[in-house]
């Protein structure tokens, strides 16, 4: 536990003192959100109906770009070599990782997202279950976000890599997490079904993804 | 741009900072004073006949609107200072202004979003003129985050103003674009672009620009004085450290 | 205690760098381990340290307390120093105090044993090369582990920090260690054995 | 010019090595596009208006992402700091990697652009004016994003970071590019104004962007 | 030929590293440069190098034909070894070839003389430590510069590389070239002067 502790610790150090990561990442979710009115137009009504889907796949993509370093310094520094050799397990460094990546990265994005549901126009009644949506689905984002990390880890071309295959693993946490939303804002019925799976695929991302991770990670360190 | 022409008298940071610690009192008084001043003629000029009493935000809105270009004219010009002339002092300007000129846009921003409220029934519409704001916004976020994400200071200092300077010439070229494309798709409830301005507006909406240009001048003084505070008291850590001799507890050679 | 390898073969990208290698290192005693370039020297020490499985044998700790597997009771000290640029000197070596089991005044011990106790405030980033590696070999001292795997240690190190680092390793060894290290230059060491490693034949080059 | 044509084959076999660049990064734009509509609902309708936007943004995410890695790997490697020491400028060495960056990543995007119009029922008109936008607009997205792959160089999280400083960047390219294709499918007017416009920011970045980039990397190799 | 340092300061992140430093080396001539981690050894070669502008004083050639930039007639040679993983031994050194304005027979020389020529079709992240450096040690033959500049040039490299990068150095020198190295052993270099430079002074910050 100290050593899951320390880990932990020093992530989120770095996360805040590589250049105040929280911010940064703000910065690009706000980015998408007005690049894509910007291409699609400013047709208000337009975008209320797509302002769920736009913040979810902006959220998306900005754990996306964050995702690529989770493990990128620490092999290149040689630091994944000593956490390879104990006294945590790889699957505990990959949990403590990708607990310190939700923290720094989901958790500030779904204090954010309400506003820029503002700039997008979302209906009054749909805040609250954006809220709820992203804090049930942000885990199964980073914990899902490891296991392509590990993967993709010394492919060259990294990024796009690891784009292409978190993408297809996302996409049932964008399906339901914006299924709930619109449960609310379009069709009025009941948020509960979907927002229950979301719960599940994220429960179970922090049970299964870090066993995957690890497996990679073994091969990695070679 | 007052404080171009007093940078570059104040050469040297020395004289900065005593000239400063004087005139910062005044600027600070002449600011509350010309805001007051200001704020009183506002509430005292008739409300709009079509937005009544919620008109009034303009006179915190349209200098803040002004500000936020200003001051970033105030950021690139400073950084082409340091870039070519490489006078510590330009840089110290540079940094020192841009959160202040980010803080002035989302000034900008939510004066005009709260205002937009009732006067398009949504806080935001995707309007050219907005768009080219929070774009400006950006880049203030931009030149702030580009300069806290690298831990050598005068790469920071160096890369930081290649971007304003890159920004400059972009502005003109997005406001434009953004235009552009409102020609196209059908424009928004829009007020902006409002008519001749009736001279009881005008007045009370020109001293405010001045007194939150006074008050800008100030804030900007006292950035200034706190990042050269700053760099002292790093330069003193730093000879602190080799003083101490850290390096003395190492075996001879 | 004693460190077997027993029969170990590596082969990498389809060449064998070693084949049925045994060696057995006692308590108190350092394995030097030489050789050409490429001779496997780095891969020795990675199959040891439990990151590279080998191809056929194996590699165990006998007589010791505890069955914490082999991994886990070997730092392993490369080529790359596990050193973080963004976090200072101190904050480095705490943190891996924290990691391996130490405490804060165990950091600041190993910092001071390495010279580096001057520079305890400034990022690891602005360090100079040697500087960094000396960052790096305090990890040896913030975790007890009986098996010090060394590659290479003695690079970019100065005439002050090999003398430390030298220390560092004889005391280990005093205290009942094992240290195996690849090196291309002499090393100060007590009670040492070498193995000497040939270059992969040369009908597979 | 033989120093120039070296780096040139040089970055484009890398490309081609580094994992099958080119089909990863066509890979990455055709997910984008497919989960889009994912999440903005299967209203054919609605897909079509939206389709030039959404090519031209997932154009935008997928250059994006490949251009993080632009100086990366020579600054790492040691590279670079050769490269900077002649006997090309740096200004030479901006413009040769920009040029491969185009050849493999802009072309290729552009040539599977008109599929996925299809995908998104782009109307039959637009194709015509899709490549030739795309053709025109894909240069300046290099060339631009140059300029802040090389300021975010040495920056902590410099894939968010590098979002951040583009999207401003990259605005004027996005809006005439799509000006243009909007212009033939849904107004029924004459492209060629937002078109020539969409030239001459290309021609502008190609000449200007090296100047900035180098300015920037001269910084980076200290 | 000479190489001139004239009255050369270092800053660093706010510190003096060397101030108002001055060398001259002639045709022929190495100049060794010691002095322990972190006083200022690579700093000093990257300001020679021009990658580093110097914080007072000048780096310029003097009594050479052409005027070219100092930092277009020096080769440099660092810590990293500026090869590409993904490229095969030989694709590397024939790209520095061309790029240097050399042939491809000169890639396949400068191979055989570092004793690469049988690794030629592999790709360079499959090599080992040493066989990197050698790679990289390459280039110094692969396009004419008259100045070379070492910084620890023999890290990593086993005996028979150090030996055949010391004929390398020796034979620049011999054909008029000039070599600045810095290094924590000993050099075998013929016609040698030695610059040593202090840690950074407490006065000095
Ligand atoms: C977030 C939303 C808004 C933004 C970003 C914004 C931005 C700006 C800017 C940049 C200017 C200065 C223009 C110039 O002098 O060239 C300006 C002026 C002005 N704005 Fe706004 N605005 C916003 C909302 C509004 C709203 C809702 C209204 C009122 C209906 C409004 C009314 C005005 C007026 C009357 C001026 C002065 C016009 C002039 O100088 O001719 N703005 N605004
Ligand atoms: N980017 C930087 N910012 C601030 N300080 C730096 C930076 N780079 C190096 N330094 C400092 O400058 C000093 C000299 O570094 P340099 O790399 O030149 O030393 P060196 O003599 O090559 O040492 P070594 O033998 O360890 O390679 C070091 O003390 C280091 O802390
Ligand atoms: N991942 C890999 N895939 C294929 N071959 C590899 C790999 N890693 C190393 N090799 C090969 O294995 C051999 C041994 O490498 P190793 O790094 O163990 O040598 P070394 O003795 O440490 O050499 P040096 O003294 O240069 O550090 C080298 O010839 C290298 O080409
Ligand atoms: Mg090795
Ligand atoms: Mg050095």
């Amino acid at each position: 536990m100290m050593a899951f502790r320390q880990l932990l610790a020093r992530d989120l150090a770095l996360a805040w003192k590589e250049g105040g990561a929280v911010g940064i990442t703000l910065g690009f979710f706000l980015v998408v959100v007005t690049m894509l009115p910007l291409s699609l137009g400013p047709d208000l009504n337009l975008l209320s109906r797509i302002a769920a889907g736009v913040l979810w796949v902006a959220l998306l993509l900005a754990a996306l770009l964050s995702l690529g370093r989770l493990f990128e310094g620490d092999l290149e520094d040689g630091t994944l070599d000593v956490l390879a050799m104990g006294p945590l397990s790889l699957e505990g460094v990959v949990a403590a990782k990708g607990f310190a990546h939700w923290l720094s990265t989901g958790l500030p994005l779904t204090v954010m997202a309400p506003l820029l549901g503002l700039l997008l126009n979302l209906p009054g009644e749909g805040y609250l279950i954006l809220i709820a949506t992203m804090l049930a689905g942000t885990p199964a984002v980073s914990f899902l976000g490891a296991v392509g990390a590990a993967l993709t880890l010394r492919a060259r071309r990294g990024g796009l890599l690891l784009a292409l295959l978190m993408l297809p693993l996302f996409v049932p946490t964008l399906v339901f997490g914006i299924a709930s939303v619109n449960a609310v804002t379009i069709e009025a019925g009941s948020a509960l079904p979907p927002f229950l799976i979301l719960v599940a695929i994220s429960l179970a991302a922090i049970v299964l993804a870090p066993l995957a991770a690890a497996a990679a990670l073994r091969f990695q360190v070679r | 741009m007052p404080m171009q022409t007093l940078t570059q008298r104040l050469a040297n940071p020395t004289r900065f900072m005593a000239l400063s610690a004087q005139l910062l009192p005044w600027l600070w008084g002449a600011a509350a004073a010309i805001i007051a001043i200001g704020l009183y003629m506002g509430f005292a000029s008739p409300p709009d006949y079509q937005q009544g009493h919620s008109a009034k935000i303009m006179y915190v809105h349209v200098p803040a609107a002004w500000l936020s270009m200003a001051v970033y004219a105030l950021v690139a010009a400073s950084s082409f200072g340091f870039l070519v002339f490489r006078h510590p002092l330009a840089d110290v300007s540079a940094k020192a202004a841009a959160p202040i000129g980010a803080l002035f846009t989302l000034l900008c921003l939510v004066t005009g979003s709260l205002w937009g409220k009732p006067m398009w029934g949504a806080y935001w519409a995707w309007d050219p003129r907005l768009t080219s704001v929070l774009i400006l916004f950006f880049l203030y976020l931009g030149l702030i985050a580009l300069r806290t994400s690298i831990e050598d200071e005068s790469l920071a200092a160096n890369l930081t103003a290649i971007l304003a300077i890159v920004g400059i010439v972009l502005l003109p070229v997005i406001r434009y674009s953004v235009n552009w494309n409102s020609i196209h798709q059908p424009p928004s409830v829009s007020r902006l672009g409002a008519p001749t301005v009736h001279p009881d507006l005008l007045w009370p909406l020109l001293t405010m620009a001045v007194g939150m240009t006074v008050l800008f001048a100030a804030m900007h003084m006292k950035a200034m004085r706190n990042e050269i505070l700053r760099r002292r008291v790093k330069a003193l850590r730093l000879a602190e450290v080799q003083l101490a001799g850290g390096y003395a507890r190492q075996p001879a050679e | 205690m004693r460190l077997i390898g027993d029969k170990l073969s590596s082969v990498r990208g389809g060449r064998v760098l070693f084949a049925e290698l045994s060696f057995a290192v006692a308590a108190g005693e350092a394995l030097v381990v030489t050789g050409p370039n490429g001779s496997g020297k780095t891969s020795l020490l990675r199959t040891i340290g439990g990151l590279l499985p080998p191809a056929a044998g194996e590699v165990r700790i006998e007589d010791t307390a505890g069955d914490a597997p082999v991994r886990e009771q070997c730092h392993y000290f490369g080529h790359r120093n596990a050193v973080k640029s963004a976090l200072t000197v101190l904050e480095n070596a705490a943190f891996w105090a924290g990691y391996l089991g130490g405490g804060r005044d165990r950091a600041e011990r190993a910092l001071d044993a390495f010279g580096l106790s001057g520079l305890r405030d400034i990022p690891a980033g602005y360090l100079s090369a040697g500087q960094q590696r000396r960052l790096g070999l305090t990890r040896l001292l913030l975790g007890e582990r009986p098996v010090w795997l060394l590659d290479e240690p003695t690079a970019s190190l100065d005439d002050a920090a090999q003398a430390a680092l030298m220390t560092a390793v004889n005391g280990h060894l005093q205290r009942g260690g094992i240290a195996v290290a690849a090196t291309h230059v002499p090393l100060s060491l007590q009670n040492t054995r070498t193995l000497s490693l040939q270059r992969a034949s040369a009908s597979a080059a």
